[in-house]
């Protein structure tokens, strides 16, 4: 854990800043606003060709096979000019979820269309305005070769462009059998599938989702029925850790702009930076992000380091559960909502910081740092605010 | 007049003469700000303006002379009960009434003022403020808009900006450079026709998508000299004294006062209950501690409110309100958009509630509750130096 | 609510303040701290013969009859020189469980002694470290002609030095009905009663109590067995709301003590009060105060009020309980929690800053912001935290 | 020597000279500072001292000339890696060692190197550092204490304050005003044996009712002029290399590390459960933010130690440790004491728990943490003009 970056992932994270800051830079968000449009696609198809799309996608199945940590920098980069790509739902989210929870057939038939950025995902779990994977009422129920979906998903990020929804949803294997939370893979031109865009105030694609007797063939669910819920805790968490990346990455650009209006800003004869309040506000701001970023690596590189354990285990499985590996899950939870709230609490502190300081201008559409306010409150919301994590620290550590 | 009387007559009068409708709550959106181009959302609206205007209601205090409602304090405090009593709308918002009005009665010349005081208790003339600049926000004293004296006229170049409704408004009261050698003591105040050849203004679009402000451009303005008032090179003190004007109405205000969504409602059918609390412990937690410290403000109003009645001196809590008036609105838009989760975010369409959207544009407007009409760092220089007595830096 | 104070009011104010710094001022409380002792008996004499002791017993009783207000203000200005003195147990606490829950044999008998300082009181609650009315285990068993206290109480305020104790116990009016709250008025020279002092860091007095087999007589019980539990909450919320007006005093005097250190220490050149961050700090500490300050005098006026209308209310029994009382208890509940968290937060925070702001001197033993550092606590712990009262805010609520 | 040959052989030496004893967990009532009145806890304690110091395994990497350890990085890296595997005690703490030596290393002379250094490496002097005065806090370098030249020596007069363990020390390195017209450049480093005619000491008690500290009286002390370290009015430079590994120190010591109390347990213990949780809801979701404060603020010591150990420049992380490992640790406290409630607030005596009494005077103690060495307001100046390069005011 904690280890430095790799010459490897340096060089990635410069080129991955540098991509972003030249082809997908802010003023590319308020024309895909103006457009009408939450990201561009020819942007995506460049993102997959550089190989981000594919980062943790394993090289036998067609990616770059990088890792979570490599992926985590490119995430952090998105961040840091708000591009709103499917680089969270289908790189991290729907790569997770397939590694995790789908046979064979399926990864080898899924992970390379996502790597080449033909494929885009999006996971359709939360029914209301709050994060609550423990309330799931969309029922699959079991039909001859198949299943049929009945019910709604709310705000689904990427959910009126994605190619393939992975819907979560309760179902019992058996007739009878009590229902557990099960994934499956629906087509975004499904029967019954209706999906409603909705407009938000960052602009990024979110969607309703209304399932009626939506039909799906047995090869649609990931894996098995029944099967599901506990890997999908930690796949939720590979989306919260990676989510959390972006946000490191966009409380650190933001905080870079303040800075810099900071430093050239003159009111009373001076600096507005050199205002010794005003400085300590910003060192705060600085121990703050420092904190974050250790708690952001700190999980990315748990995630690898638990594929090695998964890994390691699946060959073992014979021998039953490892103790080492249930405690690296426990901690790969607690440090998914470190990572998060962590990254929640910083992102809110210097979205407002960032608003107030630079005065008047910042309560303007024509500055960024409104954008970022935006967008800001979106991710904080998203996979569980900080509170939403404190708690579950709390329930984690047993108190 | 006994006040029992006066009572007695106002209350007849108002029972005639105030429309049924216009006793209803008055929306944002129904406000009549007046004007060469006033809109009113109905007759009704138009009908209450013209009487009360008719008895210079608008503005009870003011002099008779100029058209206003020649009353006594007391008299006055009547009128504002029984205006509560029935629920009666104001009839005008207007800078004119609540700004430039006070100073011109103080500062403002006979002439100047018979003529515009009579139009602005009518509600015929809507005014803005020239005050701040690109480069003259906290510091407002180093304005730098250039007013030249051309013999017969002013010439005014510059730029303003944050000028409220500049883009509706008839006339702008102004602050400009008088003497380039001095900071304050180089400042004039100035009025003059928005129609003036050279004005021009340009709505700033907000994060929140409002466009209630201006950036306003200068070019070659010529201003006659009998538009200056007060002192030339004697501004700063009418700007002073406009500054507290303002911060007092922004504070009573309690910005967004009576707005939307109830917190606690909201996260009771939002959050939902767990052994019977709010089932987010730590969203529960911190709605508690706003909500406390939320009362402790209007506590600390009321209070100030009742020493100020009784003569007490409440100076030093004037620029403790308008900070915390900011802190607390903020506050309480943070957590009802945290309450309603991503349906708290949306920006347009049917997808959210028109509460929830309202709440989402509130939240965006509220951040500029800490700087307009005075920072909350520049409210916490004056409280540590005024109030607490802390030294400059030397 | 929330009326200015009143001449009466404001010369009680200054005449109380002058009292304790001339008589009472923190080296009086280094003196007894020296002394071992809780305080100093001679001066509870003299606090008492000007009629501070019995500011909130009425005239008819042998008290100054001036009302909860007016006590708050002495007790304010108690605070401000850390004076731990019986004022808060018997002037505010024992008068008040004596008006709201005493037969008129008892008032009669009692308050005057309280008034004239003869008897001094300590309300024996909480049997753990923290406030917990609910969590009640002390018995009252009934014997011919009297009652059986079993039990323990720890850390009574001034549990070791009243010569009276007001024991709350669960006890049964008649053999099998259901137990609930009732108090008992216990000497403190009872046979089966052991007192333990314990030395606090504040140095104020208080102490364990065990009772084995105490046996009270009839005219013992406050009024009835059965009757006290609602009206004893009103009694606490009293405490509290004295206990916010001691705080308010310390954080304020401490708060003064503050800006003078930072007007006269210079470093770098300058008085350290000229330096912005530290402005601003102590402006946002101002505006915590002023808040206290009138969460404080509502609340004190709310208790004048509901005095006022327990009156009425018992002359109009006969009509039923009318609807305005009520509420005037839910909110006076609440407005006693508002104040206590209030304080709490603020003396936390002047405390804290206190120490930072002096610097290292402020680490000394001989200089006063660790003495108000070390009460603070106390005063924050006593009667619920500020986190207790924020929980029993939101609950008043109904969330 | 190869370094798994010294690894073979340090083992071997520590297996036969580190006493059973000395490999048990050290309290901080057993530690050895050395002296001239050194007192040991027991012989065992003693003995590890002389071994130790006889090959220089006080100060490893210290050149053998001096009596160091003479170790290369390397070697030292191997031996530190020994001693934790047998969970060997320090065998000496030491001002001598952690902070005069290291500056002597490089700014003494020979003769001073050769005259201290060996009685540091063996723990036969007791140092103490003579740097604040009751003047001169934050502000170090406006020290008044006089130094004048008196040809054949030096006369100093003044009060040093915040001196650790002065009254307990054998000599003093000490910062001196030797030029009145020059502020940093007016400074010199003097040592003197703390038994001079002049040199009076007095413990200061602290609010936690410990005595750590000592205020230093100097009056008309003399000291030889061999006593001077570095350049005359060269002592600013030195000071702020001591400084430095003073803060370095503090931080990394990570205040009251591992002391006592568990927060949750206590927590639990203490204030009980319902439905699942801590009662106190409020302070649960206070200690969670504040155990995940914790947790990152680790891992910001362990991302940083990795990158040093990559060669990475980690200077912009310096001035943060000291100020989050001081917020840090001063939160956990009053957590700690707050969940204990009234029994985390005992002074002595038999009515308290002995943790709990332990857990009131680090509490009590930890309000320092924001102070000595560096106040959080100075390293926050430091990470806003050093690291983030925000001006100074002009």
């Amino acid at each position: 854990m904690t280890r430095p970056l790799t010459d490897d992932q340096r060089l990635l994270q410069d080129s991955a800043r540098e991509f972003f800051a030249e082809r997908a830079p802010v003023k590319a968000l308020r024309a895909d606003r103006a457009a009408g449009r939450p990201f561009d696609p020819a942007l995506w198809q460049e993102i997959a060709a550089l190989g981000f799309a594919g980062a943790a996608v394993p090289e036998a199945y067609g990616g770059s096979g990088m890792g979570w940590r490599s992926l985590g920098l490119v995430l952090e980069a998105a961040g840091r000019t708000l591009v709103a790509s499917p680089l969270l739902q289908s790189a991290l989210v729907g790569v997770a979820a397939i590694e995790a929870l789908g046979s064979d057939a399926q990864r080898a038939a899924w992970l390379p269309a996502i790597a080449a950025g033909e494929m885009t995902t999006a996971l359709g779990l939360d029914e209301g305005a709050h994060h609550a994977p423990s309330r799931i009422a969309m029922r699959a129920v079991r039909e001859p070769g198949g299943w049929r979906l009945e019910g709604q998903k709310r705000f689904v990020p990427d959910g009126a462009t994605a190619s393939h929804l992975l819907i979560a949803a309760l179902a019992a294997p058996t007739p009878g059998a009590p229902e557990s939370l099960s994934v499956f893979c629906v087509a975004g031109s499904a029967d019954g599938l209706v999906r409603k865009p909705l407009a938000m105030a960052d602009s990024r694609g979110m969607a309703d989702l209304d399932l009626t007797a939506v039909r799906v063939a047995d090869d649609a669910v990931l894996g098995s029925v029944g099967e599901a819920a506990t890997a999908l805790e930690g796949v939720l968490d590979t989306a919260r850790i990676g989510l959390a990346a972006e946000m490191l990455g966009a409380a650190d650009a933001l905080f870079a702009l303040t800075l810099d209006h900071l430093k050239t800003r003159r009111q009373f004869g001076q600096p507005i930076g050199a205002f010794q309040s005003l400085q300590h506000r910003a060192a705060r701001m600085f121990v703050d992000l420092e904190l974050t970023r250790s708690c952001v690596l700190a999980a990315l590189d748990a995630l690898d380091d638990a594929a090695g354990v998964s890994t390691s285990v699946r060959s073992a499985a014979a021998q039953g559960a490892s103790v080492a590996s249930v405690a690296s899950v426990a901690s790969l939870a607690s440090l998914a909502s470190l990572a998060k709230a962590r990254a929640g609490d910083t992102l809110h502190l210097v979205s407002n910081e960032a608003v107030q300081l630079h005065g008047g201008v910042g309560m303007t559409d024509a500055y960024d740092a409104g954008l970022y306010l935006k967008r800001a409150r979106v991710l904080e919301t998203l996979y569980g605010t900080a509170g939403w994590h404190r708690d579950r620290s709390a329930r984690l550590d047993g108190y | 007049m006994s006040l029992e009387t006066f009572r007695r007559d106002t209350r007849a009068w108002l029972e005639t003469n105030c429309p049924a409708a216009m006793r209803t709550a008055l929306d944002e959106k129904e406000v009549v700000w007046g004007g060469r181009n006033a809109s009113f959302p109905n007759d009704d609206a138009r009908l209450w303006l013209e009487r009360m205007g008719e008895r210079g209601w608008t503005a009870p205090t003011w002099p008779a002379a100029y058209g206003g409602g020649g009353l006594a304090p007391a008299e006055n405090a009547v009128l504002q009960e029984e205006l509560r009593r029935i629920g009666a709308r104001a009839p005008l918002w207007s800078f004119g009434l609540w700004m430039f009005g006070p100073v011109l009665l103080e500062f403002g010349s006979e002439a100047q003022k018979h003529a515009w005081l009579p139009d602005i208790i009518r509600g015929r003339i809507r005014w803005c403020q020239g005050y701040s600049e690109p480069g003259a926000g906290s510091d407002l004293a180093s304005l730098a808009t250039r007013c030249e004296d051309r013999g017969d006229h002013f010439l005014v170049n510059g730029q303003k900006i944050w000028t409220s409704y500049a883009d509706k408004a008839d006339w702008m009261f102004c602050l400009v450079r008088t003497d380039t050698t001095a900071k304050h003591a180089g400042i004039s105040f100035i009025v003059f026709d928005m129609r003036t050849p050279g004005v021009e203004t340009r709505p700033i679009a907000l994060i929140s998508g409002e466009s209630p402000f201006c950036e306003t451009f200068l070019t070659d303005v010529r201003v006659p000299k009998d538009q200056l008032v007060g002192q030339l090179n004697g501004g700063w003190e009418i700007a002073k004294r406009l500054l507290t004007h303002e911060r007092q109405s922004i504070s009573t205000a309690a910005f967004g006062g009576g707005v939307g969504l109830d917190l606690v409602t909201a996260a009771q059918q939002s959050v939902g209950l767990m052994c019977g609390q709010l089932a987010d412990g730590d969203l529960r937690v911190r709605i508690a501690a706003f909500r406390m410290q939320e009362r402790a403000f209007h506590l600390t109003v009321r209070r100030a409110q009742a020493e100020a009645r009784a003569g007490g001196n409440i100076d030093h809590l004037a620029p403790l309100f308008k900070y915390a008036a900011a802190s607390v609105n903020q506050q309480r838009l943070e957590l009802l958009v945290e309450t309603l989760g991503l349906g708290g975010l949306g920006w347009e369409g049917d997808g959210f509630h028109p509460d929830a959207l309202r709440a989402t544009r509130h939240w965006l407007r509220s951040k500029g509750n800490s700087i307009e009409g005075g920072t909350s760092e520049i409210n916490l220089n004056v409280v540590a130096k005024r109030v607490l007595g802390l030294p400059d830096p030397t």
